[in-house]
């Protein structure tokens, strides 16, 4: 484990290490954690923002990091998908519900119950920290070739593979449609007075 | 080449879906009723005739004389009918000799049974009602004797038993009818739970249903292999075990002791019924299970001599309860249930080729008497009652020489078809390989004296003696659900009565004797001339045996088989004749002294005879099952079952569950605070204890 | 140039252009070229859309500043520019100065992905299309990168209309946000109509797949290739083109879409509470995007930069030309559109999507991927895990097929022709009607020879690809014809000149496709 | 390459940060954000895991979990509006009927 943690080290801190000078981060390196930055501190702002409507939005921002993420993962498909269907389709629902309800105005003050926030918040930073914990102590750091990885995210290759009969994404993927033919129909029911 | 043996299957079920729905199809009563009097005969015969070519082309051609073949064109016999969590049956069809010669008989005998009933139900308001279920009992039985396997023969077994209920009860508007058809498939139902749970413990020892299977996967290829599924060697005790229960359900079916209450009852029908499903094919289904499972059986004595007993008893109290009966069909039941005794008795001594020859006679002997019988009580305007009858035989000149040739045929009489098919059995018992020949030959030699005996005693109060009628002043009493039955017949019979010389329009004033019409006499003959010919042209040929051979296991025992008979076979022959002619001798001396009366004593008399009354009581055994089974038994039930099993414990334990839950849930529901985040600090909790200890896990086994 | 085939150069450039390299600064100046290009020509669309106006209500427009008014709009522009830049006091201040961005940046880098290709011509004699490929961003998912940037596009309608704190802008953002949601979906089916017909994502792709024989003929006259008849509008059988021009105007609020800015409802809408420079960058946004849309229109529906029809007259125009124009076109579509029709009741509007555009689109769909089975032109993308091979037992001399999933075990299973199911292959073939299957000549060959193949020759090993190739559906029943099908060396080099009937069809539908893959590198590589 | 520990500490952060939201937010319109968080968070997890072995499968699950929350965001925006119609609110804390 004390490996892999000095594995990670070198990773992050090789700029603050005197004989490392020559292996600083490489770009893609540098990428990822300023997108790793954007999207955690945007998150950040998703749960302290106390403006339903400024929590959506930097919620949005969040998921185009994370949109560019999946590109430096050479997940391009999912990456277009991610902006198409949560930036583009979840959250506008999101403002305008917000806004239907108009509820854009700041919410009251702190919550009453702190007994509640303050074990989350102290569960929270176990669970953070468990969570920090098992990929070093778990995985091994061999990724496979940049070759290897190269198509997997290319719309060919999904489509291939996930209407493959051979493969077992065909029927989840017919499944899927059921269910969100089942979410539309609950949500007219729910949301029309009259039907 | 395909197969079309499952045209033979087809064939009744299409009849059965058109008589179904032949009132969508014709909306006139009388276009109905003649299109279902083709179409169902007409499958049938049909399908016999499929089956004469699927036994020339298929079967005799195949190595083995042994064919699976699937019941659905197109699929093949692997294609599994039900696959569970490794219970698989396969919807294949055996054509072998056994399953092909029951289908020759119940397709060929029934065709004519059908072609009889097209005659005898003419007048029936209800008749494409009939002729539905009675297609639908072809399918069954044909499901029944060509299943390739025993879940397949359940199911045609369920089937048959469903249509026997739905026909016995076919009148049903009289409650004695309904009565009939209820106690017929309750007592049916007591056997085939013997049948299913035998069905069950063969799947736990063989772990297959199927008859037969590649490279010797089937039961009975295993039994003859003295192997389970697993290879180990057979354990004698399971076997019998899965003979008996077995045995139960062909008990059942078979009207056998002490199941055999129901099919006297079962006459309730109309006679067609009792012809085709209570002589002829359905009860005999429980010796072609018997002979289905001749290798199983072989494999276990105990079970095989429990057969011979409870075949011969049958027999010998079937035929002394015949000697009493004054209902027509009342006496064919009861000689129906002897003769099924014999077919039992041939079984037991691991005979089982003659039972199944004897299945084959009877079926053309018994079909002719009942269907004869029919006749007369259609002659007759309903009556069954031979105390009413006599004097037939200037009247109904040609019903009586079918009747005739019955009545010699079953009581063995040289040279006719029960002359050989009895003679094989008495043979076989006398060698029992049980060592109780002398007793087995004794009883069964007594049993045909009184089955000739009492065959003539219906001869002659029916035909021989002096009527004791008035003719042209018959009641007309005609089965009918419908009270308006006799307005609409009436319109309708004088409309037809130009166009056949059927004569039943002056049915309701008073009607005259009258011979039957073409339609039912036909069959007759053909019957007629089946049962003098059969059994002299299978019999001592040796034909049927050859014929039977691969269906059949032979009962080896070593060297405790070699018993020798008790006579040789020539003198076996003479003593069988001597006693069918004495039997029937003794019945015309008797009878014929007492021409004007018919009976031997009156009626004061025989109430007051112990033996007379206990006979006519059919050896008590209603009484018995009444006072056992409903007093008793309804009275355990009420006082243990109810009031201490089910109130106090079942009731009890159910109770106590809920009162502990609810006090229980009483204390524990104050977590519930109704707030959501509350849950979910829960969930992260249970979250968070399960990554801490993963991680521990993880940690200390890469260490 | 990648992989255009050599024959394809002949007559129109000088060889040394086939080995030219796209520098890795193409796509940098191409995008200051189209940001250049896209703010650049946004007064000149205003002026046009003014003009035109004009001209419809039989008046004059503008036309005092500059020759014919052109200068007009810089003027007003010059105008917004110094005009004070008013804060309503309630407004949600970063929200409320960040939506004109919002707004205008998807806008802008929608048009990324087009397939705006400078120097496109066109071989007159063998229909090849060569392009300098100037496009940004030739990526695969080009399709879904603009449908992604426009959906982001209702950000900056709808923040502005929650920012500022006014509730005629609320409902202008309420009705933006629905209706753009609303009108993408049918969008997003009439495109997919094309995608499907045209089995790719890429612009690019997209646009060479319109550069073939208009479909119902095989061959016919070279003119036709490529031609009007053969571009989508066309092929997808008109339906898609018009749930997409009607989706397009509504994705850019404009008339008679242009609810959430309906002057004698709402005032101005989302943008009422803005002005000077704000007010204009919402300007620019809408136009720009009206240009990214039209420039999608034209990419898949009108053949891009293709010209309409393959003669000279019009080849020698660039093919940059003939998108510009397409695009110009559409935009005078917009114009004259809003002079036209009134604008529609919301109901209206949301029942047209919701009712009639978009069912339409996915019966549409339907037909149309049902279709593709049926035709031949569809994308002739053979499985590549679906090989298929002649099996040379001598006591089974029919072909048999093998079956390889795609697990990574990489295990061939052996299926015989029997019990195969038939599973449609694009291009409208089965697995089981074996087009190399031995045709009744051929039994004369010695048994374990491949189908056709005069008896004597010694089969050469043939390379799965090739024959993959040669198993094309366009070239049916060619063990009949008694040519050797299966070529046991290249052809020369000549022999493409002189393409006989067989060739040229089978050019036509799936090879034309496997060049056209093969002109993408990325994709080269991996091969 | 960047290798794939980083991406899971990331969306371990991304995750309990959706999870902190979810337990002390009182708005469920929030809330719901938080639970995207928390999908999206694990969508890097497949996505990232999925490069690692370099198979397609991470990526399937993304894009069935994409279903599933579009399917979920409908209903549940559905419930918070049907809510507020009854009850003029949705405040969460006003929100505990289901309760002993």
């Amino acid at each position: 484990m004390g490996n892999a943690l000095c594995r990670a080290a070198r990773g992050t801190c090789s700029a603050y290490i005197p004989g490392y000078l020559n292996a600083m981060p490489s770009a893609p390196i540098l990428v990822f954690f300023i997108l790793a930055a954007v999207a955690v501190i945007s998150a950040l702002m998703v749960v302290t923002n106390v403006n339903p409507v400024r929590s959506a939005l930097s919620l949005v921002v969040t998921f185009l990091s994370v949109a560019l993420l999946y590109i430096t993962l050479s997940a391009h498909f999912i990456a277009a998908v991610q902006i198409i269907v949560y930036a583009g389709a979840i959250m506008v629902l999101f403002l305008f519900v917000i806004m239907l309800l108009n509820l854009g105005a700041p919410a009251e003050a702190e919550p009453k119950n702190k007994a509640q926030s303050r074990a989350a918040l102290a569960l929270s930073a176990v669970f953070l920290t468990a969570l920090a914990l098992a990929p070093l102590v778990t995985f091994s750091t061999d990724a496979k070739s940049e070759a290897a990885i190269k198509n997997l995210g290319t719309v060919s290759t999904i489509g291939a593979s996930l209407y493959n009969p051979a493969l077992p994404w065909l029927f989840p993927f017919e499944a899927t449609s059921i269910l969100l033919l089942v979410a539309v129909v609950g949500a007219i029911v729910l949301a029309k007075r009259r039907i | 080449m395909p197969s079309y043996a499952w045209l033979i299957v087809w064939l009744p079920l299409l009849g059965f879906l058109h008589n179904a729905f032949a009132g969508y199809l014709y909306k006139d009563l009388a276009a109905r009723k003649k299109a279902v009097s083709y179409i169902a005969p007409g499958v049938v015969l049909a399908a016999f005739v499929v089956t004469l070519a699927v036994l020339k082309n298929e079967v005799l051609t195949a190595a083995d004389h042994r064919v699976i073949v699937p019941l659905i064109p197109g699929l093949s016999p692997e294609t599994p009918w039900i696959n569970i969590a490794g219970f698989k049956a396969n919807f294949g069809l055996l054509l072998d000799p056994l399953s092909m010669l029951m289908a020759m008989v119940v397709t060929g005998i029934g065709g004519l049974i059908h072609i009889y009933a097209t005659g005898y139900m003419a007048e029936d308001r209800e008749q494409p009602r009939f002729f539905t279920y009675f297609n639908l009992f072809i399918f069954m039985m044909l499901l029944l004797v060509l299943g390739s396997n025993f879940l397949m023969m359940f199911v045609g077994w369920e089937g048959v038993g469903s249509c026997s209920y739905l026909l016995i009860s076919f009148w049903y508007t009289d409650e004695n009818n309904a009565k009939a058809g209820n106690k017929a498939f309750i007592v049916n139902r007591v056997g085939d739970l013997g049948f299913a749970l035998g069905m069950m413990a063969i799947w736990s020892v063989f772990g297959t249903l199927s008859y037969f299977g590649e490279k010797g996967t089937g039961v009975m290829q295993m039994a003859a292999r003295h192997v389970d599924l697993l290879g180990n060697p057979l354990n004698i005790g399971v076997v019998t075990l899965i003979c008996s229960l077995l045995f139960v359900g062909a008990m059942g079916k078979s009207a056998q002791i002490p199941l055999w209450v129901w099919l006297p009852d079962a006459m309730a029908g109309p006679t067609p019924v009792s012809a085709l499903i209570h002589a002829a094919t359905m009860v005999t289904a429980g010796v072609v299970m018997l002979t289905r499972c001749s290798w199983l059986f072989v494999q276990a004595p105990g079970a095989l001599q429990l057969v011979g007993w409870i075949g011969l008893a049958t027999a010998f109290v079937g035929a002394t309860i015949g000697l009493v009966q004054s209902d027509i069909k009342r006496v064919l039941a009861f000689s129906t249930v002897s003769q099924l005794g014999y077919m039992f008795l041939a079984c037991g001594v691991g005979n089982f080729t003659a039972g199944m020859f004897h299945v084959l006679t009877h079926a053309c002997f018994k079909a002719l008497l009942f269907l004869g019988s029919g006749a007369v009580i259609h002659s007759m305007h309903g009556e069954q009652d031979m105390r009413k009858m006599g004097g037939l035989k200037k009247l109904i000149p040609r019903t009586w020489f079918v009747m005739f040739i019955g009545t010699y045929a079953i009581a063995g009489f040289p040279f006719l078809s029960g002359f050989f098919s009895k003679d094989e059995i008495l043979g076989s018992a006398s060698a029992s390989p049980w060592g109780n020949g002398v007793l087995l030959y004794g009883v069964g030699l007594l049993t045909a004296f009184m089955t000739a005996f009492y065959m003539n005693r219906l001869m002659h109060k029916t035909f021989y003696t002096d009527a004791r009628f008035v003719d042209g002043e018959l009641h007309a009493h005609h089965h009918s659900n419908f009270d308006e039955h006799e307005d609409a017949h009436g319109a309708d019979a004088h409309a037809h009565e130009g166009a056949n010389d059927h004569g039943h329009g002056d049915a309701h004033g008073g009607g005259t004797v009258h011979e039957s019409p073409p339609s039912m006499m036909i069959p007759l003959y053909v019957l007629a001339v089946l049962s003098v010919l059969v059994g002299i042209v299978l019999g001592p040929t040796k034909i049927f045996e050859h014929f039977l051979e691969p269906s059949v296991a032979r009962l080896d025992l070593g060297p405790l088989a070699e018993v020798t008979p008790l006579v040789p076979e020539i003198v076996g022959w003479v003593i069988s004749g001597a006693i069918a002619i004495g039997g029937l001798t003794l019945a015309a001396m008797l009878y014929g002294s007492r021409k004007q009366t018919g009976e031997l004593t009156t009626e004061a008399s025989k109430v007051k005879n112990p033996l007379y009354a206990f006979l006519a009581n059919k050896w008590c055994f209603d009484l018995v099952y009444n006072k056992v089974f409903i007093t008793i038994g309804g009275k355990f039930a009420d006082r243990v079952l109810w009031k201490y099993v089910d109130v106090r414990l079942i009731d009890g334990a159910v109770n106590g569950v809920a009162n502990a839950v609810g006090k229980i849930s009483g204390t524990i529901r104050k977590v519930q605070t109704g707030y959501v985040r509350n849950y979910a600090l829960g969930i992260l909790f249970g979250v968070v204890a399960l990554l801490v200890g993963l991680l521990a896990q993880w940690t200390t086994l890469n260490r | 140039m990648p992989s255009i085939g050599n024959d394809l150069l002949h007559g129109i450039l000088p060889n040394y252009i086939g080995s030219f390299h796209v520098v890795p600064w193409v796509p940098y100046i191409a995008l200051a070229g189209i940001l250049g290009f896209i703010l650049g020509i946004v007064p000149g669309l205003i002026w046009i859309e003014r003009v035109v106006i004009a001209l419809m209500q039989d008046r004059s427009g503008p036309n005092r500043v500059g020759p014919r008014g052109l200068l007009q709009t810089m003027a007003d522009g010059v105008k917004l520019f110094f005009k004070e830049d008013i804060s309503p006091r309630s407004v949600d201040l970063k929200i409320y100065y960040l939506a004109p961005v919002i707004a205008m940046i998807p806008a802008l880098a929608g048009g990324g992905t087009l397939p705006l290709q400078a120097l496109t011509f066109r071989n007159v004699h063998s229909g090849a299309l060569f392009t300098q490929n100037l496009t940004v961003g030739d990526v695969n998912i080009g399709l879904l990168y603009i449908l992604a940037l426009s959906s982001l596009q209702v950000y900056g309608v709808v923040l502005a209309g929650w920012s500022s704190n006014n509730k005629y802008s609320l409902l202008g953002g309420l009705r933006a946000s629905a209706q753009l949601i609303s009108y993408e979906l049918a969008m997003g089916l009439s495109l997919l109509c094309v995608v499907v017909m045209a089995g790719s994502l890429n612009l690019n792709d997209i646009v060479a797949a319109q550069n073939v024989m208009p479909w119902p003929l095989k061959s016919g006259p070279a003119e036709l290739k490529g031609s009007i008849f053969s571009w989508y509008w066309c092929q997808s059988l008109f339906v898609p083109v018009i749930i997409y021009t009607i989706a397009m105007i509504a994705e850019t609020n404009r008339a008679p879409f242009d609810l959430p800015e309906a002057e004698s409802e709402l005032i101005a809408g989302f943008h009422t509470e803005y002005s000077s420079m704000k007010f204009a960058m919402f300007f620019m946004g809408e136009y720009a995007s009206m240009l990214t849309v039209c420039g999608l229109n034209a990419a898949m529906f009108w053949g891009g930069p293709l010209p309409p029809f393959n003669m000279v007259i019009f080849t020698v125009v660039p093919g940059v030309v003939w998108f510009i124009l397409k695009v110009m076109l559409g935009i005078v579509f917009y114009v004259w559109l809003r002079a036209t029709l009134p604008r529609l009741r919301y109901d209206a509007l949301m029942n047209l999507g919701w009712k009639r555009l978009l069912p339409v689109g996915l019966v549409w769909l339907f037909l149309i991927a049902g279709f593709g089975l049926v035709r031949e032109t569809g994308a002739a993308n053979v499985n590549e895990d679906i090989t298929v091979a002649a099996d040379n037992s001598v006591d089974n001399p029919t072909l048999s097929v093998h079956y390889r999933p795609t697990s990574s075990t990489g295990e061939v299973k052996h299926i015989g022709r029997k019990a195969l199911p038939s599973l449609p292959l694009p291009g409208g073939r089965k697995l089981n009607d074996d087009p190399a299957a031995p045709a009744p000549g051929a039994e004369n060959g010695t048994p374990g020879q491949p189908a056709g193949q005069p008896a004597g020759v010694q089969p050469a090993p043939q390379p799965a690809q090739e024959e993959r190739h040669e198993e094309s559906p366009g070239n049916p029943g060619n063990g009949a014809s008694g040519v050797a099908p299966l070529p046991v060396t290249p052809p020369p080099a000549g022999g493409a000149g002189r393409p006989n009937e067989g060739g040229e069809r089978v050019r036509l539908a799936p090879r034309e496709g496997g060049e056209r893959r093969g002109e993408n590198p990325e994709r080269r590589e991996e091969r | 390459m960047v290798p794939t520990s980083y991406y899971m500490i990331l969306s371990g952060i991304l995750f309990t940060i959706g999870v902190l939201g979810v337990l002390v937010k009182r708005n469920p319109i929030v809330i719901f954000m938080c639970i995207e968080l928390m999908l999206n968070a694990a969508n890097i997890a497949f996505v990232a895991l999925g490069r690692h072995f370099a198979q397609v499968n991470g990526q399937m699950y993304v894009i069935f979990a994409l279903a599933v929350a579009a399917a979920e965001v409908s209903v549940g925006l559905g419930i918070i509006v049907s809510i507020f119609r009854t009850r003029e609110s949705i405040n969460v804390d006003e929100m505990n009927l289901m309760k002993f």
